[in-house]
């Protein structure tokens, strides 16, 4: 453009302005943003729980608030992290904004029922918002009938009906992702050329969409059961419970992929660009993340060992949960693989990825001790699980959020975070992690249940442990609050391409434009030609 | 990506009246074999039914039969899902009590 | 918005390269929300096959307290407002927007019949006392204490019926736009989609209930003299 | 306070083996995990960025590498999978000659019966070295019961029974947890195990104030209901008879059979019309509201200890009782 002011190049950030322009935005990027905002502030609400969970732990009489506030908690606790946090950040935020522009699309197929979803997770969070003020809810974010149907005393509907909208906005999201990677290629973008976050967003996208509606469906006989007295799940007329947890459990597993496919995708991405090295086996890691949307749908039933299911369907989930662990673990050994003979550098974002393999291994590795029938009658239900899923959920997903988000930063804003407070947080959060959670795996060995408010004495050395180690990953995640915004205005401007990466995103300038590119890029390279890459580098100058 | 010269298949009127004749035929019939004892059989013929009536309203009224490839594999996908949770689903509530031990 | 994006029509959205490219992703994205309703319903129909095959003697007995006739009259009044539909996206294909207007007005109308008629039944059953979790629920011939039984039929009737009238009156509500945009005369045989994939959505109500109907009314029913 | 421990206590003959099996988990875990974490670290090192404008040699030849970190893992998965499954087939099917125990679970506690009438809340006495065998039910919501020295854990689902067991092999005091989220005072529903000599269990029984075993109680509870107006002792009454009942094979009018077990009793007392006898009406009325989960399981001990006694009764000798009339609405076959 000639008419481009010399000082102040237009971008999506300074296009338009005002309140409207940005609450009644279709650009991809803007709503990217807002999804941002929005999980940003769900993170520090579960995280406030959180922080009352460890602090009441510190002590086993549970001296600091009631049972029943203690219970609304943990309850709480999760229904903002999972829900309103983990499920929408990756995907919501990040893949938002940057899956149209590394194929080198102009937006995503749908735009405005982009910005619908946002606003049903927004109607989804003030719902579930309005039941913790209103009271809280306490049947734990698993929602098990009978308790949630008929004896707990608490919001439930206001709740389920908060997850049931934000549902809604999680299965549109991932529709838009999957009609625009098959529809909106630029030329020349074939999909053996997408990045691997693009593929590792397309196997999140067909969970949301085929896992998702299960729960809404699920949630839907809930809100009947209650307050219709449909009594679907109710023994009293002959129903059955264990039924419930199936159908929940048929979402809730694959959620967990949900979760940490899209972290898997961001470290693809950082590994390749700070070893400057295409991904080992590219084509096992974007097929490994399909494996494991496809086969995270067949393996629920893991979490009903004890539950009363038959022992033939205990077989054959304990069985077919093992397969889950082949992709898994061709994902860990083909980055760590891609480390061998590259040109590696130590930025913040290959700090987190380094931290997301190490976790998750543990995370996962612990998965087979949950997913052998004899083990897990012990393990179900205590610490042990509690640490298991974090150490997906927190040491994997998050990390690989949090990962993504110094990736990224420079592109998102035009600005670069200061390396140094970054280093210093990751290693922070690296550090208080392991010390919250690596305790609890020993707890649940010990046997203490999960969801107790008082516990016997002898399990409070190590619940003090994990207490410590919360308050030092508490400080972890205030310092990127603090300096991500700090850098809005004094970062140092960044550059198109900071790290020498390769994906479309870079090659558009930062903050990219309003359509993202100037004229739609032709692909003609493979993904991480890092040799192309730096030849054009030197033509240019 | 489909090319636009053969994306419309235009039906003509008469082909969808016969789609319409069979699916009321079809309704009528399983009506009445409702009321026939077949035994085991009563469930496989409405369900027979149902699933032809299924075909002819998704290949003809909603053109699966001009689609593309994608879109057939879309439906197979969505059909191959709801079996999965039906099926995974009565791996259990086929099998309980197969110990004979209660609960087991 | 940028001053230099093209100018936009609701045929070629800005983000969109051509109108084939619009038309495919419309077509898709229609087709994987489908998806997710045989999901939704899947659920239901989970339920329902677990406990049909709990009870079948006591799910017999209730589905032949429902009036197989008037079931079967209203899956033809359903199957009778696919065909509308399907030749008003015909008439939208072929550009004929009086067409489109008149099937699009007949596929309302069945739609709203089949609703009526749903009402009715739904109000036989709040008279016959077959509303579970009531009091005075009984249904005739079954045994006091497999009554609760009997309400997991009605509940699982309810229920899936509901659902499917509620995506009925989804659909009845979307018809009404179109009718209000084929009015003004905004279809044409280049710019048909929203007709194309709202078809798609009415075909698919249609579809669950061509499962419904049987499964809720018609198996065993021979049993139950 | 306890001394601080890493492993729990092994005080079942189910916990040592479950050790095992975690010991091995364990080793491969931190193997795996030491692999990974070494290798990350080494390449890092040796490969870091030196200049600016390095440019590595990427290759990836074939697949043998990913074919084989895919089948060695599997392979690995595959040990633990059967190994798992054989600890849970044991645990799954508690011996012939346990020792019936009770238990109710309810907000927020654990009420225990013994057959001999003892009744304990929040405790459990049992004897070292004997099979125990628990059959549990829930008044209210699901419950679990765990004992971590013992490695089991069994969710109570109300609605039916559940059943759990283990063989105590250390003297000692347990804890009793309810593993599964129940409400307000979850972490309040907890008790002790006690595990006792075999002489101390036997003075234990004896020296409690049991009110009558519970198959007295039972029959007490039987009279008081009237269930002897139908069920007799011959096959005279409305109802068939109960003597020698249990685990036999009952036949069913319109076709198949049960199995005689608790989870049937409970059943014909609460929902008589779900499973009829064959060759009888389905006039029994239910007992459901009437009866608490701790007097139905009075009842079905009551109708265990009536005992099989083969030759008698309506069960599967071959010899049905005089025709009465088929129940269900058609769909008996006719008789003669």
């Amino acid at each position: 453009m000639i008419t481009a002011a010399p000082q102040e190049r237009e971008h999506y950030l300074n296009a338009s302005h005002g309140l409207k322009s940005w609450l009644l935005t279709k650009d991809h990027k803007r709503i990217g943003l807002l999804y941002l905002a929005t999980i940003t502030l769900f993170f520090f609400i579960g995280g406030a729980f959180a922080t009352l969970i460890r602090v009441e732990l510190l002590t086993p009489q549970g001296n600091l608030v009631s049972s029943e506030t203690y219970n609304k908690l943990f309850t709480m606790h999760a229904v903002s992290m999972i829900f309103f946090f983990l499920i929408p950040s990756i995907p919501a935020v990040l893949g938002n904004f940057f899956l149209p522009i590394m194929i080198g699309a102009r937006d995503l197929a749908f735009p405005r029922l982009n910005l619908l979803s946002w606003y049903l997770l927004v109607i989804g969070g003030a719902f579930s918002l309005f039941a913790m003020i209103a009271g809280g809810v306490d049947t734990g974010w698993t929602f098990y009938t009978p308790y949630s149907t008929t004896y707990s005393n608490s919001w439930v509907i206001a709740t389920a009906l908060g997850i049931f909208i934000a549902g809604f906005s999680s299965i549109l999201t991932g529709l838009n992702f999957i009609v625009t990677v098959h529809t909106m290629r630029a030329p020349g973008m074939t999909w053996f050329r997408m990045p691997l976050f693009v593929w590792a967003n397309y196997a999140t996208s067909l969970i949301q969409v085929l896992g998702t509606p299960v729960l809404a469906v699920t949630i839907v006989l809930l809100f009947l059961e209650r307050v219709f007295h449909l009594g679907i799940f109710d023994p009293a007329r002959g129903g059955d419970p264990v039924l419930f947890q199936h159908l929940f459990w048929f979402y809730s597993h694959p959620a967990v992929y949900i979760m940490v496919l899209p972290s898997m995708g961001v470290v693809s991405e950082i590994i390749s660009t700070f070893s400057r090295k295409a991904i080992f086996g590219y084509a096992f890691v974007a097929f490994s993340s399909v494996a494991i949307a496809v086969l995270g749908f067949l393996v629920w039933g893991h979490h009903m060992f004890v539950s009363g299911q038959s022992l033939y369907a205990g077989m054959v989930f304990s069985f077919l949960s093992y397969f889950v662990a082949i992709p898994s673990a061709i994902k860990v050994f083909n980055w760590t693989a891609t480390l061998y003979k590259g040109s590696i550098s130590f930025q913040t974002p290959m700090l987190y990825a380094f931290g997301f393999i190490g976790l998750f291994t543990v995370g996962g590795l612990t998965g087979l001790f949950l997913a052998a029938l004899g083990m897990d009658i012990h393990v179900t239900d205590t610490y042990f699980v509690v640490a298991h899923f974090h150490y997906i959920m927190v040491g994997g997903a998050l990390m690989g959020y949090l990962g993504g988000m110094h990736f990224w930063w420079p592109k998102i804003t035009g600005r670069m975070y200061p390396e140094g407070w970054a280093k210093l947080s990751a290693l922070v959060i690296f550090l208080g992690f392991n010390l919250t959670f690596f305790p609890q795996f020993i707890l649940g060995y010990l046997g203490m249940p999960r969801r107790y408010h008082v516990y016997p004495a002898e399990f409070q050395v190590l619940n003090v442990l994990s207490t410590a180690g919360a308050s030092v990953l508490a400080v972890g995640y205030v310092i990127p609050m603090i300096y991500f915004i700090w850098s809005l205005r004094y970062g140092k401007v960044a550059s198109a391409n900071p790290w020498g990466a390769t994906g479309l995103e870079w090659k558009t300038s930062s903050p990219p434009p309003v359509h993202n590119f100037e004229e739609t890029p032709v692909v003609t390279h493979e993904a991480y030609d890092y040799a192309s890459l730096m030849a054009e580098e030197v033509e240019v100058g | 990506m489909s090319d636009p010269h053969e994306q419309t298949h235009i039906d003509s009127v008469g082909s969808y009246v016969k789609i319409l004749l069979a699916l009321l035929v079809a309704t009528g019939v399983t009506t009445a074999v409702a009321r026939l004892d077949l035994g085991a059989f009563n469930t496989v013929v409405a369900l027979s039914i149902a699933s032809v009536k299924m075909l002819l309203v998704a290949l003809f009224f909603m053109h699966i039969r001009h689609s593309n490839k994608l879109t057939k594999l879309v439906v197979a996908g969505g059909l191959l899902w709801l079996a999965i949770l039906l099926l995974l689903t009565m791996t259990d509530f086929a099998t309980r009590g197969i110990l004979g031990v209660p609960g087991k | 918005m940028a001053d230099h994006a093209p100018a936009e029509t609701l045929a070629l959205r800005v983000q969109f390269d051509t109108e084939a490219q619009q038309k495919d992703a419309s077509t898709l994205g229609m087709w994987l929300f489908l998806i997710t309703e045989i999901m939704f319903f899947g659920g239901m129909f989970t339920v329902y096959t677990v406990y049909r095959s709990w009870y079948p003697d006591v799910f017999a007995i209730a589905s032949s307290s429902l009036n197989e006739i008037i079931g079967a009259l209203n899956t033809g009044v359903l199957l009778l407002s696919s065909f509308t539909m399907v030749m008003a996206v015909r008439a939208g294909q072929l550009g004929q927007r009086k067409a489109i207007l008149i099937f699009l007005i007949l596929t309302l109308l069945f739609g709203g019949i089949f609703l009526g008629v749903k009402g009715y039944e739904w109000n036989q059953k709040f008279e016959e006392h077959h509303i579970p979790g009531q009091a005075a629920f009984h249904l005739e011939g079954v045994a006091p204490s497999d009554q609760g039984h009997a309400q997991l039929f009605f509940s699982i009737y309810f229920a899936m019926t509901g659902l499917h009238a509620l995506h009925m009156v989804i659909g009845v509500g979307i018809l009404l736009t179109l009718i209000v945009q084929a009015r003004k005369g905004r279809f044409s045989a280049s710019y048909y989609t929203p007709i194309d994939v709202t078809g798609l959505y009415w075909h698919f109500v249609d579809v669950i209930w061509i499962f419904l109907f049987p499964l809720l009314y018609l198996i065993d029913r021979h049993l139950v003299k | 306070m306890e001394k601080f421990r890493l492993f729990p206590v092994q005080a079942s003959t189910l916990a040592p083996e479950v050790d095992h099996l975690l010991y091995f988990m364990l080793a491969v875990t931190v193997f795996f995990t030491l692999l990974i974490f070494g290798a990350i670290f080494y390449f890092a090192v040796k490969y870091r960025r030196r200049s600016e404008n390095e440019l590595p040699h990427a290759q990836h030849t074939g697949y043998t590498l990913e074919i084989l970190w895919s089948v060695i893992p599997f392979g690995i998965t595959m040990v633990m999978f059967t190994w798992g499954a054989s600890i849970f087939f044991t645990a799954s099917r508690p011996p012939n000659d346990a020792i019936q125990i009770y238990a109710v679970g309810k907000q927020w506690m654990w009420k225990l019966e013994h057959l001999e009438g003892q009744r304990e809340i929040n405790e459990l006495h049992i004897p070292v070295g004997i099979p125990v065998r628990i059959t549990m039910a829930s008044e209210d919501v699901i419950h679990s019961f765990f004992v971590p020295a013992f490695r089991t854990k069994q969710d109570v689902v109300p609605g039916r029974y559940s059943t759990t067991w283990f063989t105590a092999t250390k003297p000692g005091k347990y804890h009793l947890f309810c593993a599964e989220y129940c409400g307000t005072n979850h972490s309040g529903m907890v008790g002790w195990v006690y595990v006792m000599e075999p002489k101390d269990y036997q003075d234990w029984l004896s020296g409690g104030a049991a009110e009558g075993s519970m198959a007295d109680n039972g029959k007490k509870l039987f009279e008081q209901l009237a269930c002897n107006n139908c069920h007799k002792e011959d096959s005279s009454g409305r109802g068939p008879t109960l003597v020698g009942l249990f685990g036999k094979q009952v036949q069913l009018a319109g076709g198949g059979s049960v199995l005689a077990d608790e989870a049937y009793f409970r059943e014909s007392i609460l929902q008589p019309q779900a499973k009829i006898v064959y060759g009888f009406e389905p006039v029994m009325p239910t007992f459901q509201g009437l009866v608490t989960e701790e007097q139905v399981v009075q009842l079905v001990e009551y109708v265990k200890s009536l005992g099989p006694k083969p030759g008698t009764g309506p069960v599967d000798t071959g010899q049905k009782p005089a025709a009465k009339k088929s129940s269900i609405a058609g769909s008996a076959p006719a008789n003669r």
